[in-house]
């Protein structure tokens, strides 16, 4: 996370001025108006538009989601030879996208990053969010997901001793996704309850009191409440931070424990993550960059914060591109005929085209932010980080896809053709997620307040 | 029957700061202090210990660990050892992720539980609030009113010294 | 008070809990379904008081898959010289005369899903009162046991004598023991 | 059927829905389908026990038994009984044994007690039981286009065959060729009832030349019977008798004898235009225009005649073939290789072209094949249609000559090239009568309608090779208001007998020759029931008289070079070559979905058919695989998708007949390209071959491949080992092994499949389906890769030039001990029996694909769709009808869930049962599946591996034995026999 340090660990802290998290010193009460304004004041146009553009989005996916129950996944392109493709690449791009926020309020917070402070709330959202989304496919994806309770080992039931196959990393998903998301959700909860708290205190109508009173426990900052939150949140990050890495690793296992070439491969924990982590800042790039200018924080997420994780994203970029290049030495230096095939495939087949966009997205976009201009400019940063979205998407696609079209009886082989409800469901789940996003910009504190509080003014 | 506290509102931490440990010197009994962040060096000004919450994630922890490695090697070699790819029944190595996941997943939520009930929060508390904006911008420090008004007058003296804003008397209902 | 009524509203979701829970595990199981037939038969008359053997009528349980129902012509091997007549016996022999098969009603009614052989079972040496209850004191037949896969596995396991635990299976050396009948195989009943 | 009826279903309503319990059984299959009953419902609400107090009727879902209304002996409900009959799939007449269930015939079996066929059956004849159930059949009798009663029907019929002028006019009978000695004598009896009456036969595939070239060389026009397990050396020219000609299964099994025969495996040479499935058998394969067959045989025998040092080649003329046939070199070997094992030998050609024939007929007697390899005494009694009858009788009916005409089992206006004139013709017959039993192509024109029982329903016999008898008995009652064709002749013959009684009578009449002295009253009884019992009886039947060969050689010789001359070898333009596939045939069963859908073992291709163009011609026309081209003969014209066949000779394109159909059915119509139009009767034979023109017409097709790469990648897939001389045993290395040997049952099931002795014939795959109620998906579905087989025979090719090596391999769930599909599975819906089985639980499944993804054999299936009763899938499984051959002790699987070959666990079951049912232990060979069931050449062995004495143990322990993808320690239990590859012959 050296990329993340901002205080110089060199050199004199007089002679460098240390980096300013937040523009000026406002008052604390600026702070807190500052931060409320956004959830008191009428949203803006563009906000507006947002919304409808991805509420439409939801409206879709029901309706797909509806018809593919009642008819069947043969809706989808998938055939004998491709049994897996959007369904699941969707699945692991937006477990990847979960990474960051918890990566950024954990990790961080153990490495005492202050520059986590004003974008781990909206992060750590976002997190919950796209587990929420990734969380849609394994179930949606299922022949037959009226039977989905199947993979849980529950108790009472009928069958007697039949559990579930704990050998199968499907069923490690289950217990990784969940955990994950329960955690992300307790810590996300726990670190609002003092800005519940602040809100419930500014609240003028009775029923908004009435919600944050509820939903705020009755905090009433008590020193030695504080002292023992601060614990609470430290032992949570201790847990999170191998949590996150468990999770992609654990993902990744669905891969790395088959005998599909391509998918056989050992490096594929660590190169999950470190693509996971690196997708994840790309879409809390996109989200900040969105909200810090519509909701007017530019304040409180600063150029600095920006730069901050353009460092992440080009240093878990360049793990990612370092990943490629050791799939093709090791695919070459194995030996195996199935596995040199396998890259050869990827490299020249069919799907070559998804190939070379996800390195160029993946591993040469990044490489701009080696220039300090480049990661301090909006524009450039909105880009690239859309562009990594994509790129991190056609990796999981590649890999899945043509893992699976081409491999060991040439009699077996296929083609997979995408459907217009396999796109659209990968256009309705991005809306459900921003739709999640924007509605909760509107009604909780997107940024801690009582960090900001504790960073400008402690 | 209803207490008496002295409560003393800072805007600034700093004169808090003072205010505390020279009310600690004076022998002032301080019954808690109340701010919209925790301000550091508090917890020594006020003395008070590090929390034990760490151990409760530690038993909560190993308790999921248990669990988990307990049930599947139940379930998987005891109620039912079916043949799965001609994997041994005992296969530890897969247990493994989902025993860290129970350990973490309950080592978290213990210690949360156990965190919400020492601070005794919970849904639909009704909160007590020393003074309106501690959760704004107010640092409030509160002292028990024994029945010598000299040592009430003291602590007075002392919180306007170090910069209070205002102190007053508050009573808690009940 | 606010704590009383936060342990009671625990105490209100545990208990709907239970109850769904309870429920949801009897989903599809009818144990004690008791239609009503076409004929009120009392298998109490015949296989109680009279003693007739349940093979007699239900023949195909010892060749076949299927128990069986037996055809009005074998009621009337015994009934053509009974002298007995009540309304019920009545509508047997008009449908005999009439050759009009008569429509009852299934009480055992396994999932499509399940293969499950009479004959196995019978020749195996199964009561039939073991699956199907105390049939010789019903007026009317009810489905006596849940017909859950649980159910089913309880009896094989016990009867299949493989021993379940690995340890005790590498003790007996289940390699060098004949099949046992009972079979514990997904494919002893799911084809 | 696999419904469960809910509380709306009133109980006749249910009695009328299900044929089942009319005939009063207990409903049989069964199906994994979600059905949430009101009473789940409620329960789910927790209100289980409020529910219990609900009325009966709605509470559960309400099934009903109806038992038979006075108990039959030999039906017991859920027992399958077998019935020995005969195939009526084709002309080849193999005896069969059917498996009825609940007093309705569900499976196909092939008669071990045949002593043509021993065992086997083809895709054809396995899928006709879907034909039984076809919807499209027709209901009852039709006059004029109106469904009347049999009464009304007869009374028209007779009131014109009685009329005046019948006697001055023709009653003529249109059939194909009939093997039924029974109905043969019918025939004949109607000579005398009808002064004027002719019985024309022809042949969609003819071989009228070969029979005329035995009238002239041996002075009977016979088709011989050939014998191919008595031959080493076997060459066939343009004649694929181990997919489709003549007698295939016969012909299959004897080769398969042959070959599998320990070291002395035989050679065969195939000289074909086209790849067939014999081609693609063959040790040595060349590629040859059809105009050049003749110049192969020419330059073969005269390659022959110069070895045996007789008569000089050049007194027959061959010396006159200026330009050399193709494959000299070859042909020398094949000669060398004939002429060393004369007596053994056997040529056999498929061309309708008389003077080749005459050259063959004299190869084999020069290679003194005849009585040995070729029998001319006791021949073969299919074939016997004459090309010039067709073209002749439309004259005449033309010219009004004829008074009636009754069409059975023919369809000449769709499989005839001068079906039009005949269709026209019909209007100038006062009484035209067909006995189809659907409104096809050609009964779709006539007056009367009468049709005839499927064969599953109809009493018969059968002689398809002189002194070979079967007998033909009914499984279940006509379904329809249909009548045997014979009992309408009878009828309208002014006769009351029924068809029973008559062959009944036949047999004592004709064939039953009481043994000698003690002829007991009842010894005729006996007979018959053992006959019925045991389907085939050898009886002896007098000699046809032949001659030594006695033909103007020379003549022949003479055209064939003339022609071959004239052809010249730099072909200017292309040939077209009519072929016969293993799914369609001659296009007799076009509606039957489980053919239609039965990807053809050479172009793996379903859903219709394509003009085959070798890969060199494919660039020259500029032409790839799906582009639709123009095929253009002088007597029609045909637009097929071009299909790139390594293999295929350079200058011909092969095309599959038999499809096109435009009246055979919902399933059939539109399928493919009707090619019969393309070749013509040229004096007086059938050709199936012509010069066509190709152009593209830039359109491009869709076709529905169920394989779309067809090279190995130089992997080790299909594996050859080349038959040496050193008969050394090689051990098997043993892999390492990770863990621990599980603990296993008693058995290990297992299979061994022996590449060499597979045709590729696809029978196994048919069988597989109907055995285990596998869905059929339709062309759309199968385009989109979703196939549902679970025993699928790819095919790889070696080289794309014209010496192309197809290899075909049966490939099925492979049963790994090491499963890498288990492992991943979540919910443990797929594990290892303590049998070996890799067991599927559908109920079990929630459909994640994961083992299909992991699966290295990509042998699983997934039901993608819920293909019974969906609309959207309108096969047999969507209709009432045609569910009634679904298999009831096999789950019908719904939509979401995997599937795949289970070793017929409920075979294995049933044996299990048997033999506890007799309290005995199982024997080898108690359980066959239905795959090994249905192979002709006995390819497939399934058994014990436990039992190290079983046949399946001994294969898989021999040298020839191999896992496939063995390396990557998958550990299976299905094991392959390398195809042997044949040392050069020297």
């Amino acid at each position: 996370m050296s990329a993340g340090t901002i205080e110089p660990t060199t050199g004199a802290p007089e002679t460098l001025p240390a980096t300013r998290w937040i523009e000026g010193t406002p008052s604390l009460h600026r702070i807190t108006t500052d931060i409320s304004r956004p959830m008191e004041a009428r949203p803006g146009r563009g906000w507006w538009i947002c919304f409808a553009i991805s509420s439409l989005a939801v409206l879709n996916l029901l309706g797909m989601v509806t018809y593919l129950f009642a008819k069947g996944i043969g809706i989808w392109g998938l055939n004998n030879a491709v049994g897996w493709a959007f369904d699941i690449t969707n699945f692991v791009f937006w477990i990847g996208i979960g990474h960051a926020g918890t990566l950024i309020s954990a990790i961080l917070l153990l490495f005492r990053q202050k520059w986590r402070t004003s974008i781990n709330r909206s992060a750590e959202a976002m997190t919950i969010f796209a587990v929420m989304c990734a969380g849609l496919f394994p179930l949606i994806h299922m022949g037959r997901p009226w039977d989905a309770f199947f993979i849980f080992p529950y108790f009472p039931n009928q069958r007697g001793p039949l559990w579930v196959n704990f050998r199968s990393p499907l069923v490690w998903d289950v217990f990784a996704i969940s955990t994950y998301f329960t955690i992300s959700l307790v810590f996300w909860y726990l670190g609002m309850i003092p800005d519940l708290a602040t809100l419930r205190d500014r609240a003028t109508t009775g029923i908004k009191k009435l919600v944050f009173r509820v939903l705020s426990l009755g905090w009433n900052g008590s020193q030695r409440t504080w002292s023992r939150y601060e614990i609470v949140s430290l032992v949570l990050a201790a847990l999170a931070t191998p949590l996150v890495l468990s999770v992609h690793s654990i993902v990744s296992t669905d891969f790395a424990t088959s005998l599909v070439p391509g998918w056989h491969t050992t490096i594929f924990p660590p190169y999950f993550v470190a693509g996971a982590i690196y997708s994840g800042f790309g879409m809390v790039l996109t989200l900040l960059i969105i909200t810090r200018q519509t909701m007017h924080l530019e304040r409180y997420i600063t150029t600095n914060h920006l730069e901050a994780m353009a460092k992440v994203i080009l240093l878990t970029g360049s793990l990612v591109g370092y990943a490629y290049a050791t799939e093709f030495f090791n695919a070459w230096y194995s030996g195996n005929v199935h596995e040199r095939f396998h890259f050869i495939n990827r490299a020249t087949g069919p799907y070559a085209w998804c190939f070379y966009l996800m390195v160029l997205c993946n591993v040469l976009t990044p490489q701009i932010f080696w220039w300090k201009r480049a990661r301090r400019n909006i524009p450039v940063l909105f880009v690239a980080s859309i562009l990594i979205n994509v790129g991190m998407w056609f990796e999981r696609f590649v890999i899945i896809v043509v893992g699976l079209h081409r491999n060991f009886l040439p009699s077996a082989w296929g083609m997979f053709y995408p459907t217009v409800f396999d796109v659209g469901i990968l256009v309705g789940v991005f809306g459900l997620f921003f739709t999640l996003f924007l509605l909760f910009i509107r009604a909780l504190p997107m940024i801690a307040m009582w960090e900001v509080k504790g960073v400008s003014h402690g | 029957m209803a207490e008496r506290f002295l409560v003393g509102s800072f805007g600034e931490p700093e004169g808090l700061l003072a205010a505390v440990s020279t009310l600690r010197d004076a022998g002032v009994a301080i019954h808690d202090v109340f701010a919209p962040y925790p301000v550091h060096g508090l917890d020594q000004a006020m003395g008070i210990r590090r929390s034990r919450l760490p151990w409760i994630t530690l038993l909560a922890g190993l308790g999921g660990l248990c669990f988990a490695l307990a049930f599947q090697y139940y379930t998987a070699v005891f109620d039912w050892p079916l043949d799965v790819g001609g994997k041994p029944e005992n296969s530890t190595l897969a247990f493994v992720p989902i025993c860290f996941e129970l350990t973490v997943l309950i080592g978290g939520l213990g210690t949360v539980g156990a965190f919400l009930l020492r601070a005794r929060l919970f849904p639909g508390k009704r909160e007590q609030l020393p003074v309106l904006g501690v959760t704004n911008n107010v640092f409030a420090l509160v002292t028990p009113l024994q029945g010598e008004g000299n040592e009430a007058e003291l602590a007075r003296q002392i919180m306007l010294e170090n910069g209070a804003d205002e102190v007053e008397e508050r009573e808690t209902e009940s | 008070m606010r704590t009383r009524g936060i342990v009671f509203g625990v105490v209100l979701l545990g208990a709907g809990g239970g109850l769904i829970a309870r429920g949801a595990t009897r989903i599809g199981v009818h144990q004690g379904y008791a239609p009503e037939q076409p004929i009120a038969f009392p298998h109490k008359v015949h296989a109680g008081d009279n003693q007739i053997a349940c093979l007699y009528c239900h023949s195909g349980a010892r060749t076949s898959r299927h128990a069986g129902i037996p055809s009005a012509s074998v009621c009337m091997n015994c009934h053509s010289l009974i002298e007995k007549q009540t309304t019920e016996i009545q509508r047997l022999k008009e449908a005999v005369q009439q050759r009009r098969p008569i429509v009852w009603t299934k009480v055992h009614n396994l999932p499509d899903f399940v293969y499950f052989n009479h004959s196995q079972h019978v020749v195996s040496g199964v009561a039939c009162q073991r699956c199907h209850g105390a049939v010789e004191q019903m007026d009317r037949i009810e489905q006596a046991s849940p017909l859950t896969m649980g159910w089913c596995l309880g009896c094989h396991r016990a009867e299949a004598h493989v021993p379940t635990s690995t340890f005790t299976r590498v003790a007996a050396n289940v390699r060098n023991r004949p099949t046992p009948f009972a079979g514990e195989d997904c494919t002893s009943c799911h084809y | 059927m696999n419904r469960r009826p809910t509380c709306e279903d009133a109980a006749p309503r249910e009695a009328d829905g299900d044929p089942l319990v009319q005939i009063g059984l207990p409903t049989g299959t069964r199906s994994t389908g979600f059905e949430a009953t009101r009473r789940d419902v409620l329960s789910l609400m927790g209100f289980s026990l409020g529910a219990l107090g609900l009325g009966a009727g709605c509470r559960a879902p309400v099934q009903h038994a109806v038992p038979l209304p006075a108990a039959s002996i030999e039906m017991v409900p859920g027992v399958p009984n077998l019935y020995a009959t005969t195939c009526g799939a084709c002309s080849a007449a193999c005896g069969l044994v059917v498996k009825q269930r609940d007093g309705r015939p569900i499976k196909i079996e092939g008669n071990d007690a045949s002593p043509l066929t021993g065992g086997g059956t083809c895709a054809a004849g396995q899928a006709s039981v879907l034909s039984l159930y076809d919807d499209g059949r027709l209901r009852g009798p039709m006059w004029l286009g109106n469904a009347v009663s049999w009464a009304e029907v007869d009374r028209h019929i007779r009131s014109v065959l009685d009329a005046r002028g019948r006697d001055a006019r023709d009653v003529v009978l249109l059939s194909q060729t009939i093997t039924s000695p029974s109905t043969r004598a019918l025939i004949d009896e109607l000579r005398a009832v009808f002064p004027r009456f002719r019985h024309v036969v022809y042949d969609p595939l003819s071989l009228a030349a070969l029979r005329e070239a035995n009238r002239r060389a041996h002075g009977a026009a016979v088709v011989p019977h050939f014998l191919f397990d008595r031959a080493r050396v076997v060459v066939g020219l343009d004649a694929d008798f181990l997919g489709t000609w003549l007698a295939p299964v016969e012909h299959a099994r004897q080769w398969a004898q042959r070959r599998t025969a320990g070291t002395d495996r035989g050679f065969h040479v195939q000289v074909e235009s086209g790849v067939s499935v014999t081609g693609s058998n063959a040790d040595l394969r060349l590629a040859v225009a059809p105009s050049q067959i003749g110049a192969v045989a020419v330059a073969l025998l005269a390659a022959v005649t110069r070895r045996m040092g007789g008569d000089d080649p050049g007194s027959f003329g061959a010396a006159g073939l200026t330009q050399a046939a193709p494959h000299a070199v070859a042909i020398e070997q094949t000669a060398e290789a004939l002429v060393r094992n004369r007596g053994e030998a056997l040529v056999v050609c498929g061309s309708n072209d008389l003077p080749t024939q005459i050259v063959v007929a004299k190869l084999n007697a020069v290679l003194g094949s005849v009585d040995k390899t070729v029998d001319l005494a006791h021949p073969s009694l299919q074939r016997q249609g004459d090309d010039a009858a067709l073209p002749a009788l439309i004259d005449d009916m033309n010219r009004g000559a004829v008074h009636a005409l009754m069409v059975w089992g023919a369809n000449p206006v769709y499989d005839h090239p001068d079906g039009a004139a005949f269709r026209a013709a019909l209007n100038k017959v006062a009484l035209t009568i067909s006995f189809a039993d659907r409104r096809d192509e050609t009964s779709a024109h006539v007056h009367a309608v009468c049709p005839d029982h499927h064969f599953l329903e109809a009493w018969g016999d059968a002689e398809p090779v002189s002194g070979h008898f079967s007998l033909r008995q009914p499984l279940i009652a006509p379904l329809h208001e249909t009548r045997a064709a014979e009992e309408s002749l009878l009828a309208w013959a002014g006769r009351t007998t029924d068809h029973r009684s008559y062959v009944r009578a036949f047999w004592k009449r004709a064939l039953y020759k009481p043994a000698a002295g003690a002829a007991a009253p009842d010894a005729f009884d006996d007979f018959w029931e053992r006959t019925l019992e045991r389907g085939a009886i050898d009886l002896p039947r007098p000699p046809v008289a032949t001659h030594a060969f006695a033909a103007d050689l020379e003549e022949s010789v003479r055209e064939i070079v003339a022609r071959a001359n004239r052809a010249g070898g730099d072909h200017d333009g292309y040939e077209l070559a009519l072929q016969e596939t293993v799914g369609a045939r001659d296009g007799r069963h076009a509606n039957n979905p489980w053919l239609l859908e039965l990807p053809d073992p050479i172009t793996r291709l379903t859903w219709g058919n394509v003009a085959s163009i070798a890969p060199v011609t494919a660039t020259a026309l500029g032409v790839s695989t799906g582009d639709v081209v123009t095929l253009t003969t002088e007597t029609g014209k045909l637009e097929l998708p071009a299909f790139i066949q390594p293999g295929q000779h350079r200058h011909t394109i092969s095309v599959a007949v038999g499809y096109g159909r435009w009246a055979a059915g919902k399933a059939g119509d539109g399928v493919g390209g009707n090619a019969f139009p393309l070749a013509r009767v040229a004096n007086g034979l059938r050709t199936t071959s012509a010069r066509v023109t190709v152009t593209r017409t830039g359109r491009r097709a869709r076709l529905s491949p169920a394989q779309t790469h067809f090279s190995m990648e130089g992997r080790d897939i299909v594996q050859t080992l080349a038959l040496a001389p050193s008969e050394h045993e090689h051990e098997h290395e043993k892999l390492p092994d990770l863990w621990r040997e599980r603990l296993h049952g008693a058995h290990a099931w297992g299979m061994s499949i022996d590449l060499d002795a597979c045709t590729g014939c696809s029978a196994c795959v048919v069988a597989c389906q109907s055995e285990n109620n596998i869905p059929v998906v339709g062309a759309e579905q199968v385009r989109k890769n979703r196939i549902m087989h679970w025993l699928r025979i790819d095919r790889y090719v070696e080289g794309d030039g014209e010496d192309a090596q197809s290899l075909h391999q049966p490939m099925m769930c492979q049963h790994c001990q090491h499963a890498p599909c288990e492992t991943v599975c979540p919910v443990l819906a797929t594990t290892t029996s303590s049998e070996g089985i890799n067991q599927q639980v559908y109920n079990r499944c929630i459909g994640t694909r994961y083992c299909a993804n992991n699966c290295p054999y990509k042998v699983r299936r997934f039901n993608w769709h819920n293909y019974t009763a969906n609309d959207d899938f309108p096969y047999n499984m969507t209709s009432p009808l045609g569910r009634l051959v679904l298999n009831p002790d096999v789950t019908v699987r719904s939509r979401g869930v995997m599937e795949k070959c289970n070793l017929c666990v409920q075979r294995i079951q049933l044996g299990k049962n048997q033999a506890l049912l007799q309290r005995r232990p199982m024997a080898d060979g108690d359980v066959a599946t239905a795959c090994q069931q249905s192979c002709p050449t006995g390819a497939i062995v399934f058994g014990d591996l436990a039992d190290a004495g079983s046949r399946v143990s001994k294969l898989l322990a021999g040298r020839r034995a191999y896992r496939v993808l063995d390396d990557l320690g998958t550990r299976p239990n299905v094991g392959y026999l390398k195809r042997l590859t044949r040392e050069e012959e020297s």
